[in-house]
């Protein structure tokens, strides 16, 4: 402050840095030879990838990147390694891996690469040759006292392109009901995920206790004030998923059926309350369009809606079929 | 340099490096973790895009789009999990046959 | 300014302490030795960290904020330490 | 004082690297574990930084960071287990620790490394 070139200078040198760690944790993520080991880069990806939104002054995206990649992301992608490796007798590596990794170069790889670096490089030039625009900054700004929130980013997430988020409330449905259709029928009735188990007077089963009435908070604040300032249905119903999975984790609740009638009801909430939302506003005016007047109440009951939706859909995206020792489990699966 | 630039440069050569495992790996699930390194090198590019006026606030557009993009990804994500975990109960594998060798999906046990 | 001098000093203290553990999980010999390292000294750090920056804090929910994230961040790191370390004993053990 | 806070934030992220080499080390799955778990404790840290050095809002993601930071290495030690979804304080040998023995045996024999 009191010298801004100074601080000007430490501030590209923090972006020259945080970009070099982060294409280092995608670099490693995309070419290290141990599976477990890439899917740990990639963790720490997210967390470098969020730091990046900050940056760019993005908070709203920082929070959603946080809570997913430190949060959703590695619990589903450890679990995938884990179940893979019981399935196929191998843990992390495999010879097939091995063979893509940076020892070997054929013809082929080296065509690869020089298509991926010209890919990179034409973008990069695209990148830069855009000619600096307002973009719908101004349009936003005009018309964010009509759409009853004063967050930016909430507004055009619920109000102005209401459209988008609807269809993607419908979207994540859509993926677990894709999810769920790939259980073999006997698996049909069992609970999603392993059959989790922990010692109760341990240390997980502690943290499984201590964490949720913060996290149930902490889920519930980011709701709420994403009408005013970051945050919002995403970022709060992604810690409410992490926070529920936590729970099922430490062995202190079993994982929904799928087929209880409840469960779905939740499912199915914020995409429902959305749609009748929309239209009704379709007698009124348009669809979608929510009148300036309720707007406000409007989209506090479509994002807690969407919340409970969206923490439900994640976490048992990421339980996954359900799986464990009652399974005929390794190589025998094989023909 | 602003944040912008470099980020955004940043964002190009994560979507090449992920184009580059998605080919080369035959594993399904690297597959699947260089496709995410290639979705969020997109958000990166794009993100970039919206906050290059270093006066005003970043565009909130984008960023409406971007959170949107990152929950869905993990959607995606996740049914990726779950089929390769389905192929690899079929069929025992975590690869996909290799073109012109005998494709042999094998007996399913259902 | 006193305040900034005390902001400064804390964090660097912290950095220190943040570099010790870095040290600590290149340098050290085993999986459990390594571990040890990284989950005091960082927390350490980020306790001098957070500790120098509340001096900087604009009000009192900031401090409180400040507060909950380092008392979630030793929450989690001792429970991971903890975790980790008894299942990397146990898979020593199966392993021998 | 901003340009003091992001001069702290680099070399805290230039740490980090020394995490980022241990995880592509390795050499066992627990290690890679809590170089990641570092990172994260470490972001924690770079993101108070970034946030005395230009907007305290940005404490909600450290705030989340913090609050997640155990989940993928609880999932981990939940994968590392004998059936892959227990808890490493549960003894298997012993049915006297309070846990259901019968759980634990059917996975132990096939993944016992």
């Amino acid at each position: 402050m009191i010298d801004g070139t100074a601080s000007d200078i430490a501030a590209t040198g923090f972006d020259l840095v945080l970009a070099a760690m982060i294409l280092g944790a995608g670099l490693f993520a995309v070419t290290v030879r141990d599976l477990f080991g890439a899917v740990v880069f990639f963790i720490v990806y997210g967390v470098f990838v969020a730091l990046a939104w900050l940056r760019l002054g993005a908070l709203d995206v920082a929070l959603t990147e946080a809570a997913l990649g430190a949060g959703l992301t590695g619990v589903l992608l450890i679990g995938a390694v884990a179940r893979l490796g019981r399935r196929t007798g191998t843990q992390g590596t495999d010879a097939l891996s091995r063979r893509s990794a940076f020892s070997v170069r054929s013809v082929s790889q080296i065509a690869t690469m020089l298509v991926s670096a010209a890919v990179s490089v034409a973008l990069g030039w695209a990148f830069l040759s855009l000619s600096d625009s307002d973009g719908l900054r101004a349009g936003v700004a005009a018309n964010l006292d009509a759409s009853g929130v004063s967050n930016p980013v909430t507004a055009v997430l619920i109000n102005f392109r209401g459209w988008d988020t609807l269809l993607e409330s419908i979207v994540l449905l859509a993926a677990l009901i894709g999810l769920w259709s790939l259980w073999r029928d006997d698996d049909w009735g069992r609970r999603p995920g392993l059959r989790q188990h922990a010692r109760a007077d341990g240390v997980l089963a502690m943290f499984g206790r201590l964490l949720p009435p913060f996290g149930l908070l902490f889920g519930v604040y980011m709701v709420w004030v994403g009408s005013s300032l970051p945050g919002g249905a995403f970022q709060g119903g992604t810690v409410l998923a992490a926070v529920w999975l936590l729970m099922m984790m430490a062995g202190l609740m079993p994982p929904p059926m799928v087929t209880s009638a409840r469960i779905r009801a939740v499912l199915i909430a914020g995409p429902l309350v959305f749609l009748s939302v929309g239209i009704i506003g379709a007698f009124a005016g348009g669809f979608l369009g929510l009148p300036p007047a309720y707007a406000k109440p409007l989209i506090l009951m479509i994002e807690a809606a969407l919340t409970l939706s969206i923490a439900a859909t994640l976490a048992l995206l990421v339980l996954g079929p359900p799986g464990g020792p009652a399974m005929p489990s390794g190589p025998g699966d094989a023909p | 340099m602003a944040s912008s630039s470099i980020f955004g440069l940043c964002g190009a050569l994560l979507i090449g490096m992920g184009l580059y495992g998605f080919i080369t790996h035959p594993h399904l699930l690297r597959r699947l973790l260089a496709f995410n390194v290639i979705g969020s090198g997109i958000f990166l590019l794009f993100g970039a895009t919206a906050a290059r006026l270093p006066s005003a606030a970043t565009d909130p557009v984008p960023q409406a789009l971007i959170i949107t993009g990152i929950v869905v990804a993990l959607a995606a994500t996740a049914l990726g999990v779950g089929l390769v975990l389905a192929y690899a109960r079929v069929t025992g594998r975590t690869t996909l046959p290799e073109d012109g060798a005998p494709t042999d999906p094998g007996k399913p046990p259902r | 300014m006193p305040a900034d001098i005390v902001t400064l000093v804390l964090c660097g203290a912290g950095l220190v302490f943040f570099f010790a553990g870095t040290a600590g999980i290149i340098r050290f010999p085993d999986t459990l030795t390594r571990l040890h390292a990284l989950t005091k000294a960082d927390n350490v750090g980020l306790g001098l960290l957070i500790t120098g920056l509340a001096f900087q804090a604009p009000d009192w929910q900031s401090v409180g904020k400040l507060v909950l994230i380092w008392a979630m961040a030793l929450i989690a790191a001792g429970t991971t330490a903890q975790l980790v370390a008894r299942s990397a004993l146990q898979q020593q053990d199966t392993s021998q | 004082m901003s340009a003091w806070f992001l001069a702290f934030a680099t070399l805290l992220l230039l740490s980090l690297a020394g995490a980022l080499w241990r995880i592509w080390r390795g050499p066992e799955p627990a290690d890679r574990m809590m170089a990641a778990q570092l990172v994260g404790t470490g972001g924690v840290g770079v993101v108070l930084l970034l946030a005395a050095a230009s907007d305290w809002q940005m404490l909600d993601v450290a705030l989340v960071l913090a609050l997640l930071a155990a989940f993928a290495a609880i999932a981990f030690v939940k994968a590392q287990s004998v059936d892959g979804s227990g808890d490493p304080e549960e003894d298997p040998v012993s049915p006297a620790a309070g846990t259901d023995p019968t759980t634990i045996q059917p996975g132990r024999a096939p993944d016992a490394r």
